[in-house]
Order: C-alpha cells, then structure tokens, then sequence
C-alpha cells in the first residue's frame, strides 16, 4: 500500500479523500492555492504545500513536480482539475506515480462521447439519437445540420464536461446558435475546452447512474444505481440511491448493462455508467464517468463501500477485497448538494465569510464540506460548500430524515441553497418518488408556512428591525433598496 | 414603543414593540393588537438575536442582512419592514449606477459608452464562482460611464457603468 | 404511534432523541432549565417550555404538569434524572401519558441492586460476592462487617447511581469508612440517594455489557455486548462493541446469559445487563441498566437499529419489529465521551465560553453534542460535552478512524479530555485490545510528540507570546503565574 | 527582534522572532540558530492563529489562554514560555489567597479563621458541574480570612480564604 498520498484538489472531496488516507494510515499531501490557505483540507491534511505557478489546481506539470519533491507515491485527483486529463495521467505513469483513478488509455478512449455511445451501439446497446462527432467553435453549420437530424428537443453537451458545467438544451431550432455559443464559453471557462456535441433531449426522463469499479485483475463489480433527475440549471442537486419506481427486474437489468459495457471498455477504477431512461422504463446508455463523482457518498450509504478506499487499493494494484456476491445494498439514501449561491436571486454565487456554520447530525446523517466557521468562501472555485447525505431503512424514513436534517443547518454570511433544498425535500412528488428531469421546471409546493409562524417571524423581524436601529446598523427599508441585486442575471439555460 | 408593520410571505402584521434593554430575554410585545409573550437568545447586538420562542413554540432563526428574509427550520420566508413612525417616505432610488453584486472577473462587455440601453438590456458578463452572470442595465437611458474592462477583476459594489 | 412526545432531559440525550422523534414525524417538547435556554436541544425541538419551578429537570410532577398541558403523550427521560424514579413512572402511569422506558414496577424491581443479584443467583446465574444489603448514613458498623466478608478490595456503589458517580474502590481496610463517607455524598449530590451498597472487586476485570430490549408482548432480544473497561475516575470514557478478545463461544454465552437474565425479570423496554469478567474469561452478573445508556450508539453502529426508536415504538405498545434473526451485527465501533475538564489538572470542571468548536466528520463518523460555538457550557450540570463514535469494518479500521476523528476537534474556551482521549487511542495496549479495567491506573504511553513536532510547536509558542504582547494581552510567564489552579483536587477515588 | 525561550514537553528551544505586521502571513524565524519558514493563517489578534505550516508541515493548533499548553491533532504538548529580553526576573508571587478554580457552589467548609494550616491541605470543597472538588492551601500559615460559606455560589476568580 502507498505511504504517502498527493490530493490534487480542494474543497470538500480532497478533504474526503484525505479522510479515507488517513483512516488507511496513508499519510497525505494537500495542495492549495492562495486563496485557499484558510480551506478545511489544508488544516486537515499530514503535510501541504501551495501552487504558486499559473493554472493552480489544473496546472498538471507543476503538481506532479510537487508530488515529486514531496516524495508521494501516488495522486488522488479526486474530480474535475486534473481527474480526466489523459496526458497528465500518461505523465504520472511515466513518472512512476500512481494516478488514482482510471489509467490513461482507459481515459482517452472514454473522452469521445460519441465514440463511446457508437462502440455500445456496436456491441448492441441502445443509446440517446445523437450527433455523429463533436464540434469546436465555427462549425455552426455541421451543428445544425445534426440537430435537425436527431431532432428537437436537443441537449448541447461539453465533451470535457461535468456536473451541467456547458449543457443547454434547446427546445427549438432558433434558439440553437445562441445555446451552441453560450455552451462553449462555459464548457471553455470551467474545462478549458470548447469542444460539444448533441443528443435528441429525452423529456420528460429520469438520469440513472450504475457506480461501477474494477480492479487491474479484470474484476469489475457495481454498487447499485443513483437517481440524479432533480437538477437546477443542468446540475443535479438532489441525489438519491437506489432509484425510486424500478422493479426489481429492471434494477438487474440495468446493473448487468452496466458492469457489460464497462467490461466493453475494460473499466478500471471506481466510475459511473450512465444511463437516461424514458416513460416507457426503456433505459439508453449515455456516457461512463471515469471518475469519483460528487454523489457517491450517497453509494457508500446503502452498500457500506469506502469508495476512495477501493480506489486507491486498486491503484495500488491490489485486486477487489469483495466479489459482487458480498455486496449488500440496504436501505434508502438521499444527497443534496448545497451551494453558496442565492437561489431567490437567480442563483448568483454568494460568496464571503461564513460568522455561522452549524450542521445537522444525529444517527445516519453525514455532512462533507471543507467551510468551518469563520472562513472565507473564495470566489474563484465552485460554489459547491457542503453535501449532507442520510440514510434510512426505507424511502420513507430516509426522506423524513433528510428534512429534519435540512431543517438543522444555521448558516449565516452567505447566501445558500438549504432554503430551496428544504422545498425540494418538501415537495409531494418529491416524497412520493415520482419526478423526473422535468422535477425542476414547475413552482415547488413544498410546506408552505402557517399562520402562527408567519406571525412569529413578523415579531422576529420587528424585534431584529429594532435591534439593528438601535446598534447603529439600520436597515434600508426594501422599498428605498437600489436594486441592482435584481439587475444580475445568471446566463439563461 | 415602535409601530413596525412587517408584511411575511405577503400577509402584514403590525407589530408594536418596545424594545427593553440588551440583557433583556423575556418580553411581551403586540400583533394586531393582541399581546404576545417572546422570549429572545439575546438583544445583545446584530447578530445575537438567532432564536425566537412566543406562546406558539421556538425558532432558530437566521435574519438576512438586509432584512428581506428570515430562515427558520420550517424554511425561508419573505420579509418586508416598514416603520409606521418614519412618516416621510423616501423617494425610490433613481440611481443609475451599476455595481458588482458579486465580486469577480469581468469576461465581456456588450455595450459602449454612448449606447442607448433599456432597463434589463444586458452590459456586460461578470464571472464568480466558475459561474457566468449577466449584469443588466436598472433603467432605460445612455451609458454615460463604463469603468469595466474584459479581464479585470472586480469587488463587491465596485461601480462598473452608470446609466443616464 | 405517538403525536407529541416529551423529552425530559438535556444534553446530547435530549438533542438524540429530539432527532430520532423527528425522523419519526413525531412532534418534540423541550424543556429547560434557566441556565440551558441556550442549549441546542432547545433550539431544535418543536416546542420548549421552561422549567421554573426547584428540582428543574428531577422535579416530576412539574414535568408531569407540563406534559399534560402541552398534551404530550409520552414522556422520554434519556438518562439520570427522572428515568429510573419509580414513582414517577407511575405518575406518568397514572395520568395516562406513556413513559419511554421499563414499567414502574420493574424499575422499583430492579432498583435495589442487591436484591437483584440474589435474585439471578436464586435462578442460577453467577454473581461476584457482595453485601447482604444497602445501607445508608450511620451504617458503618454494617457496612464494614460485609466489607470484611467478603474480601477486599471491595467496590462501594451507589444503589441509585449510574455513571460511576457515587463508586469508590477501597483496598485496604483502614481506607473504607472515609470512602464510604465519600460516596454516600457524592450519591446524595448527584442523585438525592444515600444508600450504598458493596461488591468484592475482581481485579483486573473486563465490563462487559450486554444491551437488550423487550416488547409488552414479552419479546426479548439482544443487540450484542458492549466493553466499557476504560475508565477514568470510575467513570467509563471509551467503549466499544463488540468486546476484543472474546471467542464467538463466550460471546454467545454471555448474550443467552442476558437475555435469560433479562427474561426473569419480564424486563420491557430499552435496558443493559452488566456482566463483570475476570481474568479466566468467567462472567458475573452485577445489575441490569433500566434506562438508555450513554454508550448507546456504539451499539446502533453495528447492528443498525435505532435504540431510541424502538424504545418509542415498543412503549407505544408495538412489538418489537425484529427478530433475533434479523439482527446481523456487523463491524467494530468505538465511542469516546468529551467532557468539559481537564485532564492535566485532575479534572477540574471547565465550563465556560466555547470560542472555537469544530466537530471530526467524514464516513462512519458520529458526534452528538449539544453544544456549539458560542454557546456558554454551564456550572450546573455534568461536564458531558459530547460523545464521538466510529465504525469500522474490523477493529483495526475502527481505531484507525478514532483516532483520526479525535484529532480533528477543534474546541477553545473550555479544556476537554480531548487530548488525554488521544493518547488512550494512540495507547498500545487500547490499540491491541489487550485492557482490563486496570487500563486507566498506569501511565499512558501514546504517541508521543518527535522531535520537528515539538520544535515546531516552539515556533508557534514563540509567536502566539508576541502576538499576545503585540494586542495588549501579555501572557503571565509560567514561574510567576500564582499557583491557585494546581491547588484545587477533585476528591480522591 | 525577539529572543524566546520555549520548553516544549521538556525540551528548550531559543527561538528568535522579528514579528511583521498583522495581515502577514508568511516569513522566518530563527531556532536554535537555523532559519525556519512560517506559514501562519494570521497574526490579527490573539485568537487568530490557529494554524501554522513550516517546513516539517502544517499544524491546526489551539493555544491554552496561559499559554501553558498547544494542541496539535498529533496531541497536546506542555509549553513553557520565557522572554530573554525580559532580564528582571520577577519574584515568585507569595500571595496566599485562595481564588475559586471554576465557579461552583461551596458544599463544605473545613477549615475555620485563625486555623494553622499545611499546604496541601484541604480548606474547603466546591462542586462545579456535579463534581466536588476540594480547594487546598497553596502555603502553610494561618486562615487569615475566610469569605466562603457553605450553600454559597461562587464565580470565577472568587476569593475564597487567605493564608497569611
């Protein structure tokens, strides 16, 4: 096993990942730029070392140069930055570090979405109609002809991306140049790669994802399916395993499809297949992540797995500790991903000094973020501050516990999306399990407030009214407020 | 005593308080007339009043800053607070200025100084959090002032354009 | 099942079952003392009410009256105070409102300890030798007449007590009378009760509990065994289940033994059977535990079920929702207590400001506390500020995680026994598994600090003294500081 | 420059520090005559620095208010701070008042007014926090003055007797 562990990351997965390290008696090596000197994985990791040269967290040549001096035997990329560059990997591997994470071969062959969707076409699998190749800036032309031939609704898709970063879809052909651009100004912002491609837009539908990890023996097992239908301008929010109204025919039948087609690409290392599936229940493979994703803690829940600490086994070359008859998935777990962002004012990130931070807890409720008390939320990384996972027995008790949990954080400094997470959780279809992606473009109901609490609020809010007069820091009553906050816009979907 | 109409999640309650000294926990105030006994965590600066308990139970409470919301377990409410004894209304802002709602980078300019803009138009594309925002033009008028440049990083409430 | 439930208590016992009631949908009343308006388990209930009126929270017919008159239909008392009063139970009885534990006439059963051993002794079960009775002020000549027969060094334990409070060990004769004084003091103190009673110490020994929980359709099961050997001042600090070193055979006996123990007294709700082990790996009955116990969660860790939940259910009249056979235990737990003293100056009490509180998270982490940052850890009650469970697949991961866990605390303002529960983990023998109850008498091992550490730590002394100068707030060089703190003593075991 | 000398569980070290100002974060001290590097997270205000990096690595500390002891997650390490600019080595305090340690309320009295005592001897005991704790003289002398009396609460600080 390794002795000594880079994290190429931040926020709350590096310090996951240096969470599990530690728990294997690995020592770790955190990497931050300036302006995350103060972050949780700094302060929590055995040694660390600030990125001064351009590019930072992404700046691959500069990380492994410091893996080196620092004598690490391997790198957890953890996702984004570094996760999916196939030349940094080949660069590890020469290195003689290990990358923890799929080798690089593995991550040049899965790059390609379409070629990746045309090798599961051949070997018999169905997926979403979608573009014959990908497109980079100028080819206007050849991105329209497809779109008219897969047919509207249609889904722009970042061929790097992740997490929503650059998707936009596109109800009809006029709005199509305009997404195209917008698409590719974002996918080049967070990924540093223009490059798109389209899939004919499955509406209404639900987004499944099999977590699968093979070792370098050629085992490969799962760990059940995630539903990710509940999304906010393309990124998933709320997160839950197993998937809500399957059978258990179709549970199986979508987990063998899975472990098939990354056996199809001799999968290594922990990954998602991922699936869209249609009214009908019929499911069409879209694209392996060939990374650790934001949600697998919600995995870890129901099957009692250590995702990272799998990861770095298999790097280390040791075969699966577990076959897929070991595995027992039990209960419900649902995640939700909660953001410094405004959501009552088109999610304009919101970021600053946090002057409170309490989370939920209690039994089944955990709670990754990297923020504390007292600590800056930078403006230059994503707003993602923290994700609170709960399990339960069944659904039912898993969806009240993760209200209640909800219901716990005290925040205050910067704006978040608890308060429309709380709505979420709240939601009848939500409750009852029956949404799809189309969950996200109707009102919420959610719990509205009763008489007596609004009543209680209004005496809270003339008491705090007072209070801050009588401090010396009135509040501008709202009707004279300029409002600019109204005027910043979050660029359209 | 203050009379404070508070309008929360668009029904109004006029409340009338008489704020007792900072140390004070326990009081009673009035809702419509009707008194309420309140107890308080503490009265003891802005952001020590975090927790709320009246006759119908207690609340752990969250008070934005600008006092256009309050978070309690139960969720987010809208809040608006008018001072019934500040008699003299002031007149709505008409100030074109636009600044940074967020701090950030400024990645494009879509208009020129000179240009005539309407109110929602937008100016230009700031960049926080790996996210990017459109800023838009508060009124309609002419872009009298562009202190925005593609590239330049920004700090919350810096003026970036003023339209005129 | 219940609509409102009552929880009479504070603390972390309060906040965990406030949570559990929640998860359940159940509404939750709080209710507080003065001194712990602030405390969380008020913040996060559905409704408070203050305790006003003397005895606070042990004054049951006042939290009788508050029951009813919020319309509570259940009362739970978590631990100490009202839970194992007799009498009140059978007020609670009276009025019609459920009480969250064993029946009245089983607490009076189970109360006097002695009898109660006579009682497993009649039915066959071993027991260590202890006096023929309890005694109370002015007993002494009694007391020491059983002290001479059945052998020192002999254990004094308080009839009511709980949580070591009240216990003393006296090895040689000339020793008892005052530690009989002792304890009888710190009985009535802690809990209104005088009466003493005595128990031959096996030394070293193992405290084994085994936790159980019965229906009022008369089923009984068990959730495995606790070890509870390490102990500080009588008082058990770290625990874990299962029990190291135990053989599946002896396991299996000792949770038979339970149960049959549990069994002969119609034992009905949440309750622990303790077993003291000597040396040859032989068990002894001491008493059974009528209540939830503090160290509950190590035990929800490896089975997965809810002790708070099912003690709400079979209260509330259901049968157990389990059978023998549906309890899998799975892994290894550990479960430290963090008080509110200071270890380095024989555990002076520390209440105080909390100006820094950070809890250890990430997987298979647990903290219940009721404390946060800012809020003032009051004089009046027991220094119990929270409780750190892990889990682990085997007990090797197990304490690799508790240890990682207990040294991401971040807490100032008031000293913990957060770096004396570091150096128990870090401790060989604790790492081995290989402890007895003698564990706390000898010098802790540890790890201890290298060379770089402390150089460093030395930089940073350097630099917080001149910082200190620097804002006005010298610090007293140590060989002037006035001697008072090292002046004061916890009383002597 | 300073000049310090810290004992760190036992083992002195001569640490020489040129404090800058409040909002730097990185520069060198010198130990034992070798320069080492400093990252701290801040040096504004007393409680700010809780963290520190140097070339071994980083450490999240808590620094005792007495500064007797820091907390590293490796554990805790006794400390013990001299100033070698400070030449006047102050006398030992020879006060012979007795402060309550912690507030409590006094249970027993065991010593009266005009009483020799030993030090080490118990005076009287406080329980705090369902503890009782006994409070010893810290010289031998006579009670001078005793302020406690059994049922009484106390603060912190409280003088409870003097040993004169």
């Amino acid at each position: 096993m390794f002795k000594k562990v880079l994290i190429a990351n931040r926020g709350e997965i590096a310090l996951r990942i240096i969470r599990t390290c530690r728990d294997m008696g690995i020592t770790t090596v955190a990497l931050y730029e300036e302006s995350d000197r103060g972050s949780l994985h700094v302060r929590l990791a055995d040694q660390c070392h600030q990125l001064t040269t351009p590019g930072g967290y992404t700046n691959g040549e500069a990380v492994l140069q410091i893996a080196r001096e620092m004598e690490a035997e391997a790198i957890h990329p953890g996702y984004g930055f570094l996760a999916e560059r196939a030349e940094f990997i080949e660069a590890c591997e020469a290195a003689n570090i290990a990358f923890i994470g799929p080798p690089a071969k593995l991550v040049a062959d899965l790059a390609c979405k379409v070629d990746v969707m045309a090798a599961a076409e051949k070997a018999g699998f169905k997926t979403p109609p979608h573009s014959a190749g990908s497109y980079g800036e100028g080819e206007m032309d050849a991105i329209q002809a497809e779109a008219d031939r897969i047919g509207y609704p249609v889904l722009i898709k970042s061929c790097t991306g992740g997490r929503g970063r650059g998707a936009r879809l596109v109800r009809t052909k006029e709005h199509l140049a305009d997404a195209v651009r917008h698409s590719q100004t974002e996918s080049y912002t967070v990924y540093g790669d223009k490059h798109i491609y389209l899939e004919h837009a499955l509406l209404p539908a639900r987004q499944l994802g099999v977590q699968v990890i093979g070792d370098q023996q050629g085992n490969i097992i799962h760990l059940g399916e995630r539903e990710g239908s509940i999304q906010v301008g393309n990124q998933k929010i709320v997160e839950e395993a197993p998937a809500p109204f399957l059978s258990q025919e179709q549970r199986e039948k979508l987990w063998d499809t899975a472990v098939q087609i990354a056996r199809l690409f001799n999968y290594q290392n922990a990954g998602t297949v991922e699936f869209i599936m249609d009214e009908a229940g019929e499911f069409y493979f879209t694209e392996i992540k060939p990374r650790l994703q934001i949600e697998h803690p919600t995995t870890e829940m129901i099957s009692g797995v250590d995702i990272v600490q799998q990861q770095i086994r298999v790097a280390a070359g040791e075969p699966l500790g577990m076959t897929q008859d070991d595995i027992k998935l039990r209960g419900w777990s649902i995640l939700c991903r909660i953001s410094a962002e405004d959501p009552w004012n088109n999610f304009l990130p919101s970021p600053g000094r946090l002057t409170a931070y309490r989370l939920p807890a209690g039994p089944n409720v955990r709670v990754d973020t990297y923020a504390y008390r007292g600590c800056d939320i930078p403006v230059h990384y994503d707003p993602l501050l923290a994700m609170m996972v709960v399990w339960g027995g069944n659904r039912e008790e898993a969806v009240r516990r993760a209200q209640r949990a909800m219901s716990e954080f005290s925040i205050a400094g910067v704006q978040t999306t608890v308060p429309l997470l709380q709505r979420i959780l709240d939601d009848p279809d939500f409750v009852s399990g029956q949404y799809t992606t189309a969950f996200a473009h109707r009102e919420l109901v959610g719990n509205l407030a009763n008489d007596s609490d609004r009543r209680d609020m209004a005496v809270a809010a003339a008491i705090a009214y007072l209070v801050r007069n009588r401090a010396g820091r009135p509040v501008t009553p709202s009707r004279v407020r300029s409002g600019w906050h109204q005027d910043a816009r979050r660029l359209p979907v | 005593m203050s009379k404070i109409a508070v309008t929360v999640d668009g029904q109004t309650y006029e409340v009338e308080v008489t704020l007792p000294p900072s140390n004070a926990t326990d009081f009673t105030v009035t809702v419509d007339g009707q008194s309420v006994p309140v107890s308080v965590s503490s009265l003891d600066g802005i952001d020590a009043l975090d927790w709320v308990a009246t006759d119908n139970g207690p609340y752990e409470i969250t008070v934005d800053r600008d006092l256009q919301w309050i978070r309690s377990y139960r969720g987010r409410h809208t809040v608006e607070v008018r001072d019934l004894e500040v008699t003299t209304s002031r007149p709505m802002s008409r100030d074109g200025r636009v600044k940074a709602p967020v701090p950030g980078l400024i990645t494009r300019i879509l208009v020129q100084p000179g240009d005539k803009v309407e109110a929602g138009q937008p100016l230009l594309v700031l960049e926080a959090m790996k996210m990017e925002n459109e800023i838009k033009a508060p009124r309609n008028g002419t872009v009298l002032q562009l202190n925005a440049q593609s590239g330049k990083t920004v700090t919350l409430g810096d003026v970036l354009a003023e339209i005129g």
